[in-house]
């Protein structure tokens, strides 16, 4: 991440010379920025978006009332401001087709959202760790060369298709796992979440496994290393100090940054494996034309990214004190 | 080694006599501002006639860098003037600045010589390049140009057919220098041009600016933290400290009496001392 | 008891005819090293001169046993350390060589600490693995192995993470690392490069007063044949992988032997007389993987001839106070005219 | 797998000479990709071209295996698989092309602009602004456009363009940054080249390189944006023939049928896994490693 925006307001305040309170106040001027997109949104629609929706037969008063609903209606200052307050009071808008406020919908939605992508994260730390390490360790065994060869190819087979194989083994041949749909409460919905992880996890372990491997053996290069090995550090102590801790700090940014992919991948996951999630409402919104509704999730997506990455710059920088002066 | 020296003071005392080629006066560069500004050079001024060659000797972080890059226009000055052939170049005061068809008169040599050359043009492109914008020369004859001054840097005409990747360190250097008097510069700054090359390389390189300037009449600004290549080639010379220019003047007297502790430190630690 | 008298004519460490390639197995290997020799009495200091490529690095690599990690091995010949082979010698025999036995001050100081820990975790290190201390023996030796590399403010930089201190202060932990197991050799490979003069004679002057209040031996490497005159008693000058002349700095600077060796010291702008031009070496380096046939240095030799180019390179051989390995030792006056 | 150098399309100006010498330098992964993208590029032009199929008409009984005749069988309408899985080559591979190039081109010049000016507040509103829009999970964002566009192929394609341009002008700005500082463009400002000069011969071609490698690696994503969006039912829809459209439409048969979702996934995944070895065996030649 840039720190130019923190650069400059360091300059003016100095309280945002901590680099947590830095951070926060970058994180603070992308969400702004998020708002602004998501307000332009609804304005790359052809025409008139009202009409659009009521169709040609529309009265004079129906068209007026539509587009007060979707926060059309005014100069576009206006809009913005009513945009930005509204949001700050926690509305955000109405659902064309149920009527019911956008963030009641996505407040039903999101906790299955949430457990799909908190799941595949934990998996994929879970076995991208040990896999790097592994495929740093033994690079130039049939091992290494086995994992950079299934890498690409993992990394390169688009998730619904993975999806659909892995139904076919695992449900439709095996029975390990549900063919569809979702029950909530925790740990029964796990049973119904394991193999959609999973299924992300076929694209996002490959690539993050080899950033850790590429790091570690870059970091095994440098004379730090050397070092320690010549002033006898060994075990596990050598493995963790000189060649894990020093190349987490790049697995750990990466980690956050594909907090969006997940997110995105989540999308297609919950269509494929009938999850109510977020993904699920987004894709009928868009079918429906929902607008306040996609306008809605769009932004509360970008948000929770937002949110996921400066966490994830936090335990960056705690484990690389590098991380802090750049 | 007396009547050198003698050929060498006598051509000072002439030169001295005429206005400077290059002149920087009360340069004062500041990074940052409020609490966190820090000058890296205070108000230096230096002087380089025509076919001299002048030193700069001084540490990591003592400005000498800083000083130069501002001599060429690189770094835009707090404070000072630069002027050329007797023509202000650049005024603090006024935000005057260095008008690009002067830009030529002043060439540079870098540090870093895996640094200096674009990696995505083969070593004559980059000379021709240079060639054909300042002398309004056919392609074909900029690149019979390139290829002249870069044999006369000792490349062949098979290295100038490679990418740099392909040169040693030293190779580089002598590209740069090829490029550098491309457009027949006046004034030649070498900023520490040696400091990551072989020894080897070194000598040549050194051999190569000495020529030029005594055969060229070539006007050098040498930067170096090495006093004894300061020594070698240079006939007076400038010692910098943290920004500040602690003392001045001919090479051999500063090396023979300095009147500064500092640079009495930096002839002691000259290895072989 | 034999063994006790063969130990004290035996130098402490002695290099014969080692050569070293990158790659493993058969087929496709690249001689880095082809023809090392050197030797090292106890407490004796020994320069290694050579330029870029010359395998001055992979050399002390070799006498620290981590050319594996750098993809290299020992192809032949013998490293003698202490009556003990070292070429081909397991991780489990080195594991007792390394640190205890040879220190090693690595070249660039601002990559040889860990960034992550701070320098008290890496000194401690170093001291708990020789013996059993407590942490806070440990701790106290750390402030002791600052205090001894002259670093005031111990407590202060025993806290302090490597992007924290300067290039010198650098050094001198590393310097401080080095010697905590009380080695009977310290090899240091370039210590002072990236460093500026000031601090440069600073560090070259600690090393000497610590080889001199431990008794240790040194190596130390340097592109810079006055660094290495200033330190050293004995001086080895490789070109291309190979040795080409060894013996007494006064010998080697008075009257080499090798025209590699009098190009270096002619070449040098320290005495050159201003105005006039350096006697450079014609051409480049050879460079790995692109030796010359025959003498290595003769494209670049004034000296050259049928024979040099014929044969292999020569090997070291006794002249005058030294060893030399050029076949024409005996004409090095010549070019002094 | 290093016989004979595949016929790569039209090779314009390259003599036989030099494309072998190209094909010496890769490495085993690198040639596989080129490999498979040559089949897949030979296929998806021949097949459509010879078989006397029509890829939307009705040709047999619906879902009928694959067999001597239909080589993938048929799909639940009746239609030859094989064709169709082919036809969508075409069409997945030239809107993964289209997909690609735009963003590349408006986000190389617009990030390496943005890495060349020195106005602090002007960078520090675009860091904001890229970092935002890349902020939002890739695929949302994408239905977000499409969803206001129309979900079409224009609709798509414009989607992809908005929100893909970013990451490549993010990738320019850093490079370009670093090039800023670098002595070659120093020199180049100091022997008075004018700052299109510098920009154009000097700064742009290093920047381009980098941006190039990443298009690669975006490559495979777009297809899969593409596919994906399309599964979804918002990007191409039925009866034109695209991967991810008819793995939508088999989906239904997965239980009973499964060749329907394998002869399209399995050629959409190729033609990703052939870019992906590519871009990674190019990606280790740069970086040097060759084992």
């Amino acid at each position: 991440m840039t720190s130019s925006p923190g650069g400059l307001a360091a300059k003016t305040l100095p309280l945002l010379r901590h680099p947590v309170l830095r951070r926060l106040a970058q994180a603070f001027f992308v969400a702004f920025l998020l708002m602004v997109f998501a307000f332009l949104l609804i304005r790359l629609i052809p025409g008139d978006p009202a009409m659009i929706l009521l169709g040609d037969e529309a009265t004079e008063e129906d068209v007026i009332a539509y587009r007060k609903l979707l926060g059309i209606d005014g100069s576009i200052p206006s809009q913005f401001g009513r945009y930005v307050s509204n949001l700050v009071r926690g509305d955000f808008g109405v659902s064309i087709r149920s009527r019911e406020p956008v963030l009641s919908i996505v407040g039903k939605r999101l906790p299955v959202s949430l457990w799909l992508t908190v799941t595949t994260i934990v998996m994929t730390i879970a076995l991208a760790l040990p896999l790097g390490v592994a495929a740093a360790l033994y690079r130039r065994t049939w091992f290494g060369h086995a994992f950079q060869i299934g890498a690409s190819v993992l990394v390169a087979t688009p998730v619904f298709f993975s999806g659909l194989l892995l139904i076919l083994l695992f449900a439709v041949q095996v029975n390990l796992a549900p063919i569809a749909g979702y029950h909530a409460g925790f740990p029964a919905n796990l049973y119904y979440l394991w193999l959609p992880a999973l299924t992300i996890n076929f694209v996002l372990v490959p690539v993050l496994a080899r950033i850790l491997q590429s790091s570690i053996v870059e970091t095994s290069t440098e004379e730090f290393v050397e070092a320690a090995i010549i002033r006898g550090t060994q075990g596990w102590r050598f493995y963790w100090r000189y060649l894990l801790r020093p190349s987490l700090a790049p697995t750990i940014a990466a980690l956050g940054y594909f907090a969006a992919t997940v997110v995105s991948y989540a999308v297609i996951i919950e269509i494929i494996f009938n999850l109510p999630g977020l993904g699920m409402t987004l894709v009928d919104a868009v079918r429906n034309r929902d607008y306040p509704l996609v306008q809605g999730i769009v932004f509360l997506s970008g948000l929770l990214v937002v949110g996921l990455t400066f966490m994830a710059d936090l335990v960056n920088g705690w484990l690389d004190p590098r991380a802090q002066i750049r | 080694m007396t009547a050198v020296t003698a050929h060498a003071g006598e051509k000072m005392q002439q030169k001295d006599m005429t206005r400077p080629l290059l002149e920087g006066k009360d340069i004062s560069v500041t990074f940052g501002r409020g609490a966190e500004a820090f000058d890296a050079v205070r108000a230096a001024s230096v002087t380089v006639h025509g076919g001299e060659a002048v030193g700069i000797v001084g540490e990591s972080g003592s400005g000498k860098t800083t000083l130069a890059r501002a001599l060429v226009g690189l770094q835009r000055p707090s404070a000072g003037e630069v002027w050329l052939e007797g023509q202000p170049l650049f005024s603090a005061g006024t935000e005057q600045r260095m008008p690009r068809s002067e830009r030529w008169k002043t060439q540079m040599i870098f540090q870093d010589p895996y640094s200096s050359l674009n990696p995505r043009m083969r070593v004559w492109q980059a000379v021709a390049e240079a060639v054909q914008v300042w002398q309004n020369l056919s392609g074909a004859e900029a690149r019979m140009e390139a290829l002249r001054l870069l044999n006369a840097m000792g490349i062949s005409d098979d290295q100038a057919r490679q990418f740099p990747k392909s040169l040693s360190g030293g190779q580089r250097q002598r590209v740069s220098v090829a490029r550098a008097l491309a457009p027949d510069p006046k004034v030649l700054i070498a900023d520490e041009p040696t400091s990551s090359i072989d020894q080897s390389a070194q000598a040549q390189l050194l051999n190569l600016l000495r020529r030029l300037q005594s055969e060229r009449g070539l006007a050098i600004i040498f930067i170096s933290h090495d006093l004894g290549l300061v020594r070698y080639l240079t006939s007076r010379v400038y010692v910098m400290q943290k920004g500040d220019i602690v003392e001045a003047g001919k090479t051999q007297d500063v090396l023979e009496r300095p009147q500064h502790s500092y640079t009495q430190l930096l002839i002691d630690s000259i290895p072989g001392r | 008891m034999c063994q006790q008298k063969e130990r004290e004519i035996e130098p402490l460490l002695e290099v014969k005819d080692l050569c070293i390639s990158f790659g493993k197995g058969g087929g496709r290997k690249l001689p880095v090293i082809d023809a090392a020799n050197l030797s090292l009495d106890q407490r004796q200091a020994v320069g290694i001169v050579g330029e870029s490529g010359s395998g001055k690095t992979m050399l002390c690599r070799a006498l620290i046993g981590t050319l594996p990690r750098h993809g290299a091995g020992i192809v032949s010949g013998t490293v003698r350390f202490d009556g003990q082979e070292l070429a081909g010698a397991p991780e489990r025999v080195w594991r007792g060589i390394r640190g205890r036995e040879i220190g090693y001050i690595p070249q660039s100081s601002l990559a040889g600490l860990n960034p992550v820990l701070t320098v008290e975790t890496q000194l401690v290190e170093s001291i708990t693995a020789v013996g059993s201390f407590s942490r806070q023996e440990a701790r106290q030796e750390a402030a002791g192995l600052l205090e001894k590399v002259r670093i005031p403010r111990a407590q202060q930089v025993l806290k302090a993470r490597s992007h924290q201190l300067s290039g010198g202060m650098r050094q001198r932990v590393m310097i401080a690392a080095a010697i905590a197991q009380g080695p009977k050799l310290l090899i240091a490979d370039e210590p002072t490069t990236a460093l500026d003069v000031t601090i440069q004679r600073e560090i070259l002057s600690l090393i000497t007063q610590l080889r001199q209040e431990l008794n240790m031996a040194l190596i130390l490497v340097s592109h810079d044949l006055a660094v290495i005159e200033e330190v050293c008693d004995d001086v080895m000058v490789m070109y291309a992988g190979a040795s080409v002349e060894a013996g007494p700095v006064a010998a080697l600077s008075k009257a080499p032997r090798h025209p590699y060796t009098r190009a270096l010291r002619v070449s040098r702008v320290d005495r050159a007389v201003p105005g006039q031009d350096l006697e450079a070496i014609p051409g480049d380096a050879a460079s790995v993987g692109s030796w010359p046939a025959g003498c290595r240095f003769w494209p670049r030799c004034a000296l050259a001839d049928e024979a040099c180019r014929r044969d292999t390179q020569p090997a070291l051989m006794p002249t005058a106070q030294q060893l030399s390995a050029c076949i024409h030792a005996e004409r090095m006056a010549e070019l002094e005219q | 797998m290093t016989a004979g150098s595949p016929s790569i399309a039209p090779a314009g100006r390259l003599s036989r000479v030099e494309l072998r010498r190209y094909w010496r330098q890769l490495n085993a992964e690198s040639r596989w990709g080129v490999v498979i993208l040559a089949l897949i590029l030979v296929l998806s032009v021949s097949v459509p071209l010879l078989s006397p199929n029509d890829p939307y008409g009705f040709v047999d009984q619906p879902l009928q295996p694959p067999s001597a005749a239909f080589l993938f069988g048929t799909d639940h309408l009746g239609r030859d698989l094989l064709v169709r899985v082919f036809t969508a080559a075409r069409l997945d591979i030239a809107l993964a092309i289209l997909g690609v190039s735009v963003p590349i081109l408006i986000g190389t010049f617009i990030g390496t602009l943005a890495g060349t000016t020195r106005n602090r507040i002007a960078e520090t509103v675009w860091d904001g602004l890229v970092n935002a829009l890349t902020a939002f999970p890739e695929i949302i964002l994408v239905l977000g456009i499409v969803a206001m566009v129309g979900a079409d192929i224009r609709g798509l394609l414009i989607a992809i363009w908005i929100s893909r341009w970013a990451q490549y002008a993010r990738i320019a700005r850093a490079k370009s940054l670093a090039l800023r500082d670098a002595e070659f463009v120093q020199a180049a400002q100091v022997l008075g080249y004018s700052q299109l000069r510098i920009l154009v011969r000097h700064i742009m071609p290093n920047v381009f390189s980098e941006a190039l490698a990443y298009a690669l690696s975006d490559f495979i994503f777009i297809i899969v944006i593409i596919g994906g969006l399309s599964f979804l039912g918002l990007g191409v829809t039925p009866p034109t023939p695209e991967w991810g459209a008819m793995l939508a439409e088999g989906r239904l048969y997965l239980r009973t049928e499964p060749w329907l979702i394998l002869f399209p996934g399995f050629f959409l995944s190729l033609t990703a896994i052939g870019v992906a070895l590519l871009a990674r065996g190019l990606e280790r030649i740069s970086k040097g490693e060759d084992d």
